[in-house]
């Protein structure tokens, strides 16, 4: 009984963060609304990642790759007909002729998502430790360079514009708790804990049947998927994505959210998405000079980089010590 | 009505522009001539009775959430016309925030012919930009060569921008249609650390000029990289290598070329402009490079187009802003069409660097928009 | 002493199986049986190849040469985790427990792995931490346990897959000499309960005369006596290679 | 021997988080005395040796050595002002090779020949010299266990600290290392011994110590060890 | 091979000096990862603080301009230490990656606000431009900077291999990298020996302000970003395990563009970033312990 009240409490917690962020998105200016759905598309985005990373232990620069490949197959399948031929005039013939709704563009971002690392988990996923970043990084890499210098998928080096803005309050937060409900369902899996046993001592995990390639192969693909559909939010808050918004950049500050929020625990991915954006936004309107003083131009992103690098030296495990939420206190 | 005496509500241009970032070194001049462009044509009473007032936003970097809130921040405050950045792509997500509500969207110096229906369909009539097309740049950068007999060419093209890869490709078209001959082709890119790798080869190709497009850290490799093997060919640069903050200190800056809006150096043959340069001076703003130029001419643009249109409409001003042929503005004329949103026709300033010392040494015009 | 039936159930056996490593011959030839319903020892000195046999037996090594059957199958290519879950399970020398996990999720997950059900796993665990005296901690992370404790964590852990042989590389090390016969009233629980053939590696030879079967004695990779305890003990060769004087006055 | 307490232990509280794991430890070492420290898992046996070397900091109570205050957090002073720990689980440099790792012993040694002492250590277990340019890691258990032991030796320490050094030994090498511990008393250096063995542990030292969930719970002599009720009480309750 | 044809020896005089660049890097960022076991995401931003350094004292005498290059990345370099990598030291590899990223962060969002000159990005350093000239070999132009880069690349390797395996301090180091805590209980002062590490590397960052600043003089709050990321992956390609592997695959991975760049046609290098990685992949999946690692290696762990 109070195991179940626990395990509630360690999904009620973030989805009930999430929530509030919502509503807090639709009595704010038009303005200002924007940076609530970043923060609820960030979570979705680094919560997706946490499914691979926070429960396998491996570190993985490739997920923003399909973020990338979700974000643009959206985008691309819901630019509307008529201007398609002319801004993206390439385009293969099936990608050219078809637009679809946003709805079912993120099922297809999801969808492509999934397949994509799918096959890019398969040979991967034996890896591990550094070997396993640099082959990931080389993921993120090669899906940066295909989708900016092949015209027939995408734009290409340019910007793709037109897509519809149907990422509001309202979609966003359904997303993220999508996301997180997921993320939550897979981690109290047979298959999620299977998974952190892996984490914790992959040759003990293999003595007790434990396929370390088959476990880590299942949340790869679940995080594609999620990542898939996040970068599908993506691109519908946006309007317009480029490549080089979903590539490096990305890759390092959905990352540190992740770590600076606690690497092993959902919590710690939400917290951590939450905070390191809403942060990012508040000294961003300082900078603005919203709240009294301006902050001298370009001090949002030293005190972003103190604070973030600062969490981690005091704090190694994250805001949440990487713990779910919990009643009581876990004795240390 | 008696609304003689009574203050009539001014005219809003709001500008998202990068204060700190990448686009820092193109908006900020371009902004701060704005400014005092306006100052002066409100101390003549303004556009239809209306004053102008700038609004800004910093879009930070143009980071895309920023960018996005700033649009809609600035048309939450009455903006009638929205000023973006100088990148297209760093602009699309305020263009389309403006656009989508009808307002005229504009930069000061985009140089490619992508700001206007080519990048966002329909509603891209509204979208213009006020920098040259890099087409017509391009071109220009050949009738130069061609002038000065230069008749073999070597083209080191950076491939990290579409504006810089339409320059060179539009300086080869028109330089072999004038009958110059390209004897090297060779590409680089910014962050790829190949730009020395290409220097070698170009050195080792015998052309009368080497062509580049090309700003950034790889503008100054490439430059000293020749000069230090020894290699004195002139050096045939796009609006991107105008200036000298750049310069090293060793090996000189020495046979090179760039074409520009308007000659930072004092020298411009246009007193206007010379005037202007000294007001941004006395603002603590003086200009790196010509560019600036555009912000003054997009205000001067955009109230020729309120005048004829009698309105701030933003379908109206777009309709006029595509009849504009030879209209006069701060730092030469302005035509835009049907096709191209950013400005071709204009006469470009040559800036040569010799020994460390540029001077403004003459004036070249595109005699054709090559199509690439 | 148990009557050792002719008619086995099912049988572990290792033939000939040879491991060299660069310069090191680790096992050499080495042959040895499990029954099901027996507890073998397998005793040597130290770096007498003992480690390595359960390595090779258990899938985390490769003999150079020689085969591995688990009841008449042929499962020298599987990998660790397919034989753990057709039922041979082991405990490590370095205990290697899931840290960041609770001592009862250590125990639940290796029932999930090899298949049970979450309930299953639950009422698996709860039974095992009770039978090795660890209740009181269940809710601790592993990494918080004493050296002891862990080991006998590994124990639970290696018996959470229900398996038909479970090989035990030193589980007493580290137990004070107190509980030792506690423990191996644990170890025959497991053979005459669980069914279960086990391998028995330790140094506390009187835990290894009491419970085993039969004990198979190596050094240097080689086997140098099999036989029931009695005969090990008065065995000369074993006394000089391995036992030493002190242990046999000790012990007797 | 001198009645000098070289090691002294007062009143030593520690913490692993909120579980105090050791409570109002008193214990002393004198010079060229071997005293023992059992009990059962979870006593706060290692946590008492961790606190010695600093690595634990006491949350009450002081450790002294020689009369003077050691500080914690720096284990490396301690180890150089003459304490050395053979830690429990080996904690050996895998990838050095057998040699490297016994060198590295010689970082807290105060003065004297190096190389002599490492010789020492290969006299008293052939198999390591045997093992010299091999890889640490790819040992075995107790070869491993030997090389931890070997480790401390070279440091010629006042003072040694072993966490159950017998464990995973061969019964002949487990005799090795009783001698050895004898032998160095001689040479006046003081051992504080952990073991699980009781029985072979109180005959062997001059006084053992028995902890019981933290706590002091009594002190045996060699004349406990025949005492089968006594020992086993002490393991109790 | 016909690929090879078209290579011609400038190309690989360049490619060469470029592979030299990567290969001191790759010392650096693997000597600290020696003792840390922590990839420095920040070491390009060590070598970013040395270019502004040079190009704030473009003005000074060359010698006293690289020496303040050298003194600030040193300086810097243990302020890094002391702030960051020892509180870290006992925390999760990714912690430490991602907290490294944090600091480059920071160290680059610092710079953007330094660099404050006239609306533009970036500063001129050009005291040490004359190293950029070339001597003419047999047709060849070889840029002195080159030979300075491979000089100092092979005596850098040359002392660390010497200082790693032969000396005391070297074996501590090694310790120190596999086990710290232990590392100290035996008495090694842990903290002394990863500060010398560090200082080393830093001695090595500045030396790559020095050669990179020569052939781009136009310094960023980027610089030397983009060399970082590859030489890391080049880093972990050839083996991060040992220094010698390490150095290796980075001067491999800067020799290998290098010569790549020259061979293809301009046109055709748009997918070229695919291709290498693809390889890299191909490389890991083959040996995830390294190109250059003996046989599996450390991957083969005993249980
Ligand atoms: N991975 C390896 N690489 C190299 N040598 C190895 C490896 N594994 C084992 N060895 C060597 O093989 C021999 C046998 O080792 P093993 O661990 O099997 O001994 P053991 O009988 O278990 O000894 P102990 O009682 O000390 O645990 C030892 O000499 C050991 O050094
Ligand atoms: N890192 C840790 N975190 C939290 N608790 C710990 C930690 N290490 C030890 N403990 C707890 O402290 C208590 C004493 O542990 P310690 O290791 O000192 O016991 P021990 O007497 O050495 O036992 P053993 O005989 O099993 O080695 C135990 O309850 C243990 O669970
Ligand atoms: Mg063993
Ligand atoms: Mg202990």
């Amino acid at each position: 009984m109070t195991r179940r009240l626990g395990s509630t409490v360690q999904l009620l917690g973030p989805a009930a963060a999430i929530a509030a962020v919502g509503f807090v998105a639709t009595l704010v200016s038009r303005a200002n609304e924007i940076y609530f759905l970043n923060a609820l598309v960030s979570v979705a985005i680094v919560v997706a990642i946490y499914v691979f990373v926070g429960n396998s232990g491996v570190l993985s620069f490739g997920q923003i790759s399909f973020v990338a490949v979700g974000a643009f197959a959206a985008g691309v399948l819901t630019v509307p007909l008529e201007s398609k031929v002319g801004v993206l005039p390439d385009l293969f013939p099936f990608l050219r002729d078809h637009t679809v709704g946003s709805a079912t563009s993120l099922a297809l971002a999801a969808a492509v998502g999934g397949v994509l690392a799918l096959v890019v988990g398969l040979p991967l996923m034996r890896l591990s430790g550094l070997a396993a970043g640099i082959a990931t990084f080389a993921v993120l890499e090669i899906v940066h360079n295909l989708l900016r210098e092949w015209t027939k998928i995408g734009p290409g080096a340019t910007t793709l514009s037109l897509v519809p803005e149907t990422t509001g309050a309202l979609q966003a937060t359904l997303g993220a708790l999508l996301v997180v409900v997921v993320a939550f369902a897979y981690q109290r899996s047979r298959l999620g804990r299977l998974l952190r046993a892996t984490r914790e001592d992959p040759a003990a995990a293999q003595a007790v049947g434990v396929g370390i390639h088959a476990q880590r192969l299942w949340a790869f693909t679940l995080s594609g998927v999620l990542c898939g559909f996040a970068g599908g939010l993506y691109v519908h808050m946006l309007g317009s994505i480029t490549t080089e918004q979903v590539y490096l950049e990305l890759t390092f500050i959905t990352l540190a959210m992740l770590v600076v929020g606690g690497l092993t625990s959902l919590w710690g991915a939400v917290l951590g998405a939450l905070a390191v954006s809403g942060l990012d936004s508040v000294l961003g309107k300082a900078e603005e000079g919203s709240f009294g003083p301006d902050l001298p131009t370009g001090s949002r992103l030293v005190v972003v980089g103190a604070l973030m690098a600062l969490v981690l030296i005091l704090r190694p495990s994250g805001l949440t010590g990487g713990r779910e939420l919990s009643l009581r206190r876990r004795p240390a | 009505g008696g609304g003689a005496t009574k203050v009539q509500a001014p005219i809003i241009i709001g500008w998202a522009f990068d204060s700190r970032g990448n686009m820092a070194p193109f908006d900020n001049p371009a902004l701060a001539a704005a400014r005092i462009q306006v100052r002066a044509i409100n101390a003549k009473g303004g556009v239809l009775g209306r004053k102008l007032q700038i609004n800004v936003c910093d879009t930070q970097n143009n980071n895309p959430t920023r960018a996005k809130a700033c649009a809609r921040s600035l048309l939450g405050t009455g903006a009638h016309v929205i000023f973006t950045t100088c990148d297209v792509d760093f602009a699309t997500p305020v263009v389309q925030e403006a656009i989508n509500r009808g307002k005229l969207a504009v930069a000061a110096c985009i140089g490619t012919d992508q700001m206007g229906p080519k990048r966002f369909g329909a509603k891209g009539k509204l979208a213009f930009s006020f920098g040259n097309v890099a087409q017509d740049e391009g071109s220009a950068m050949a009738e130069f060569a061609w002038r000065k007999g230069w008749r073999t060419a070597g083209i080191g093209t950076n491939t990290v921008i579409v504006y810089f890869k339409n320059v060179t490709a539009a300086f080869e078209k028109r330089f072999t249609q004038l009958g110059g001959r390209i004897v090297a082709r060779e590409s680089y890119a910014t962050g790829a650390n190949n730009v020395n790798a290409a220097v070698s080869r170009l050195n080792g190709a015998d052309a009368d000029v080497y062509v580049t497009s090309t700003a950034f850290g790889e503008l100054p490799a490439f430059v000293s990289g020749l000069r230090s093997l020894g290699n004195k060919t002139p050096i045939l640069n796009s609006w991107a290598g105008d200036g000298t903050y750049w310069n090293p200190k060793s090996p000189l800056v020495t046979e090179y070329y760039a074409v520009t809006y308007a000659s930072v150096f004092g020298d411009d043959p246009n007193k206007a402009v010379r005037n202007l340069i000294a007001q941004l001076k006395k603002a603590g703003a003086a200009p790196a490079t010509g560019g600036f130029v555009t912000g003054a001419a997009a205000i001067d643009g955009v109230v020729t187009a309120i005048r004829r249109a009698g309105s701030t409409d933003g379908a109206k001003l777009a309709q006029r802003l595509e009849l504009f042929r030879r209209v006069p503005a701060l730092g030469g004329e302005i035509n835009f069409s049907k096709r191209f949103h950013s400005v071709f026709g204009r006469q470009y300033r040559v800036i040569k660097i010799q020994n460390g010392k540029p001077s403004y040494v003459g004036s070249v015009k595109a005699k054709v928009v090559p199509n690439i | 002493m148990r009557n050792l039936a002719e008619r086995r159930p099912g049988t572990l056996r290792a033939s000939s199986v040879s491991r060299s490593f660069a310069g090191v011959q680790a096992l050499d030839g080495v042959t040895l049986e499990v029954h099901r319903h027996e507890v073998v020892g397998l005793i040597g000195p130290n770096g007498a190849g003992k480690s390595t046999l359960v390595n090779v037996m258990t899938g985390f090594d490769l003999p150079s040469s020689g085969t591995v059957e688990l009841e008449e199958r042929d499962v020298t290519g599987w990998s660790p985790q397919r034989r753990g879950r057709a039922g041979l399970a082991r405990t490590f020398q370095h205990s290697r427990s899931f840290r960041e996990l609770s001592v009862r999720e250590n125990v639940e997950v290796a029932a999930l792995g090899v298949g049970a059900g979450p309930r299953v796993a639950r009422r698996r665990g709860q039974e095992l931490l009770g039978l090795l005296g660890l209740e009181a901690r269940s809710e601790a992370p592993a990494g918080a346990l004493a050296h002891g404790d862990e080991r006998r964590l590994g124990v639970a852990r290696a018996l959470a897959t229900e398996p038909r042989f479970v090989l035990l590389d030193e589980p007493a090390a580290g137990l004070p000499e107190a509980e030792v016969p506690e423990f191996a009233a644990v170890i025959r629980a497991v053979r005459d309960e669980h069914e279960a053939g086990v391998l028995l590696i330790d140094h506390n030879i009187a835990l290894v005369m009491e419970v085993c079967d039969r004990i198979h004695v190596l050094d240097q990779g080689r086997t140098l006596a099999q036989g029931t305890p009695a005969e090990i003990r008065s065995n000369l060769d074993v006394t000089a290679a391995y036992l030493g004087e002190s242990a046999v006055t000790a012990d007797e | 021997m001198s009645d000098a307490r070289i090691l002294e232990l007062d009143g030593v509280e520690v913490r692993h988080g909120s579980v105090a794991a050791v409570r109002d430890l008193d214990l002393h070492l004198l010079e060229g005395e071997i005293v023992g420290l059992i009990g059962p898992n979870g006593a706060g046996k290692s946590t008492t040796l961790h606190a010695i070397m600093g690595v634990l900091a006491p949350r009450a109570g002081e450790i002294r050595l020689k009369g003077r205050p050691l500080r914690a957090g720096r284990p490396e002073d301690v180890a150089r002002a003459g304490i050395a720990l053979v830690p429990e689980g080996r904690r050996i440099f895998g990838d050095l090779s057998v040699e490297e790792n016994l060198r590295l012993g010689l970082a807290a040694r105060r003065g004297g020949d190096g190389g002599s002492a490492l010789d020492a250590v290969y006299e008293l277990f052939p198999i390591l010299a045997a093992s010299r340019g091999r890889q640490a890691g790819a040992l075995s258990g107790g070869q491993q266990q030997q090389l931890a032991i070997g480790r401390a030796l070279v440091a010629s320490p006042d003072v040694l600290l072993l966490d159950e050094p017998s464990l995973g030994l061969a019964p002949t090498v487990v005799d090795v290392v009783f001698a050895a511990l004898a032998a160095i008393r001689e040479r006046g250096v003081s051992v504080l011994l952990v073991e699980q063995r009781a029985q072979r542990t109180v005959a062997f030292a001059d006084r053992t110590y028995v902890l019981g969930n933290g706590e002091l719970r009594m002190i045996l002599t060699p004349a406990d060890a025949d005492d089968t009720e006594r020992m086993i009480a002490a393991y109790l309750s | 091979m016909n690929v090879l044809a078209v290579v011609d020896a400038q190309t690989l005089v360049d490619a060469v000096g470029l592979g030299a660049v990567y290969a001191l890097m790759a010392v650096g960022i693997g000597l600290v990862f020696g003792v840390l076991r922590l990839v420095n995401f920040a070491y390009g931003q060590l070598v970013m603080a040395g270019a502004y350094t040079l190009a704030f004292t473009s003005t000074w005498p060359v010698a006293g301009s690289i020496a303040a290059c050298f003194a600030v990345v040193i300086a810097l370099s243990l302020l890094m230490e002391r702030a960051v990598f020892r509180p870290l030291r006992t925390s999760s590899p990714a912690v430490m990656l991602v907290t490294t990223f944090a600091v480059a962060f920071l160290l680059q969002s610092v710079a953007l606000i330094v660099d404050v000159r006239d609306d533009t990005i970036g500063e001129p350093a050009s005291s040490v431009a004359p190293l950029n000239q070339a001597i003419s070999l047999a047709g060849v132009d070889v840029r002195k900077v080159t030979l300075v880069a491979v000089g100092v690349a092979i005596v850098a390797l040359g002392l660390l291999a010497l200082l790693l395996g032969r000396t005391t301090i070297g074996l501590q180091m090694r310790a120190a990298a596999a086990d710290f805590r232990t590392a100290r209980l035996l008495g090694v002062r842990a903290d002394r020996v990863i500060a010398f590490a560090v200082v080393l590397s830093g001695i090595l960052a500045a030396a790559v302000a020095v050669i990179l600043t020569v052939q781009n003089p136009l310094v960023s709050p980027d610089f030397a970003l983009k060399d970082t990321i590859v030489v890391l992956v080049g880093v972990v390609v050839g083996g991060i395990d040992r220094l010698w592997t390490a150095t290796l695959g980075g001067f491999a991975i800067g020799f290998a563009t290098g010569v790549i760049n020259g061979a293809l046609p301009t046109e055709q290098t748009v997918f070229l970033p695919s291709a290498v990685f693809a390889l890299v992949i191909l490389v890991l999946i083959l040996r995830p312990a390294g190109l250059f690692a003996r046989g599996r290696g450390a991957l083969v762990e005993r249980v």
